[in-house]
């Protein structure tokens, strides 16, 4: 640890802390090109989980394997009403575009998809889809596991939960 | 380990670096913004950004436990910062 | 071996010796309520996979996998026109009956569903549909591939694929 | 082995069966036909009945290739099979 150290700090610029992590810049057509183009992407409304899959439809491909995370009802015992996921889109699809990379050197797939959702979800509705198709069916399990398991270790996604009595916690996956 | 707070040393324009921090999650709720930005000496390092920003913001998270992005890549800790940087200090994930 | 041997047969009933195997006796209506009460159904039309799939919502899940396996237009490094599917439908749904019912004691899910589409398909074409719901997201990967693998050892199902010189050929997927 | 081919033995009605056998796949292009019922003496056992049809149908596939089922379950090759049961031989699958 150096002698250099802080000096003057800015004032904060705005009170509502959270709403840049909120929403995301692109247009939704742009979420969707940057998706079929990295493999990643973050967004702000409900994922269109029929044009992800057929994205990724290819004629040489014999298996595909999706995965849907949805919003349960309840937390081990707890029971929540709703949940809030926050995004640091720029970190979030610089780090995706590696996932997906990483994905199709690691395992035998021909393309591979992930979007997660941020924003205000309700019971049921899908956070996170990841699609991968490739030749036979054991890579394609194997890489939709992967990247899963990899976006929940290391996409800059936070989740907050709302229970019944109006409390909530941020949550941690490693927690 | 000491942290000065010294308006004098601006003048020095060689020696500052402007950083901006983002927040997000429960550091955005401790901070109470959503971003700021840092004047701090030239080769200030991540550690010590960080610890004069949680000694300022009182944050409950210890450099253990948080990971750190410069200009939207993740970065190693003992990764130097460059003035016009942006630093995000990254709470433990809870996607998925 | 015992002394007790064939004694007489009888002539076959009818020159077209597959057609049995090609379709199904009950209506799209009896297969999709067939696949939600016991988990597996044979099918001789386009699978439904949104239907499936609504038909596993569950508000206390928050894993959906399902693997669709899909005409390919080669195996190995022949080119594949079509392919025809063949079923025992009643074997076939007796046991796919007993599959579901043992990935559902083996795994910690909360329903899962797999239909196999016989008769005539094109390239692209859905050939097995496999979908699991869980609380947590491993059991609904290990059962789905768990299904999968099973359906592929043990249903009454066979494949014959013609290729661009319009031969054909019966597959074993242990062979 | 004996295969015998006896009608005079059907007029002991206790001692006959007649045994549905579906056929399917490469065995169904092998017999020529969907079904055919068998009358066969009481207590044959599933194996002589497999080859009896083998030399009849002249089917490339050994017993130990395939399965077998009786009234659309799967069975074991010791399994007993009664009057009235039908009866599959199963090929190598390629569902999936």
């Amino acid at each position: 640890m150096t002698d250099n150290v802080p000096m003057t700090d800015s004032v904060p610029t705005t009170n509502d802390v959270h709403s840049h992590s909120m929403t995301i810049k692109r247009s939704v057509e742009e979420v969707y090109q940057l998706a079929e183009r990295d493999g990643f992407a973050l967004l702000d409304i409900a994922i269109d989980e029929d044009r992800l899959k057929r994205t990724l439809d290819n004629d040489s491909c014999g298996a595909f394997v999706c995965f849907e995370g949805r919003v349960r009802n309840h937390n081990n015992a707890t029971s929540v009403d709703r949940l809030t996921y926050y995004g640091y889109d720029d970190l979030a699809i610089n780090q995706g575009r590696a996932i997906i990379e990483q994905a199709k050197q690691r395992f035998e797939i021909t393309h591979a998809i992930a979007i997660h959702r941020i924003g205000a979800l309700e019971i049921g509705d899908v956070a996170v889809w990841v699609g991968v198709v490739s030749a036979h069916r054991y890579p394609a399990f194997d890489a939709c596991r992967w990247i899963l398991d990899t976006i929940k270790a290391d996409i800059p996604v936070w989740k907050q939960e709302y229970y019944e009595n109006d409390s909530s916690k941020w949550l941690s996956n490693n927690g | 380990m000491s942290v000065m707070s010294g308006i004098e040393s601006e003048s020095d324009s060689g020696s500052i670096m402007n950083i901006t921090v983002l927040y997000f999650a429960s550091l955005a709720d401790e901070a109470n913004c959503q971003q700021e930005t840092v004047s701090v000496s030239a080769s200030t390092s991540l550690a010590d950004l960080y610890q004069h920003l949680s000694q300022k913001h009182g944050f409950s998270h210890s450099q253990s436990e948080l990971r750190v992005a410069i200009n939207d890549y993740f970065a190693k800790w003992s990764d130097q910062i460059q003035d016009g940087d942006s630093v995000v200090f990254i709470s433990p994930v809870s996607g998925g």
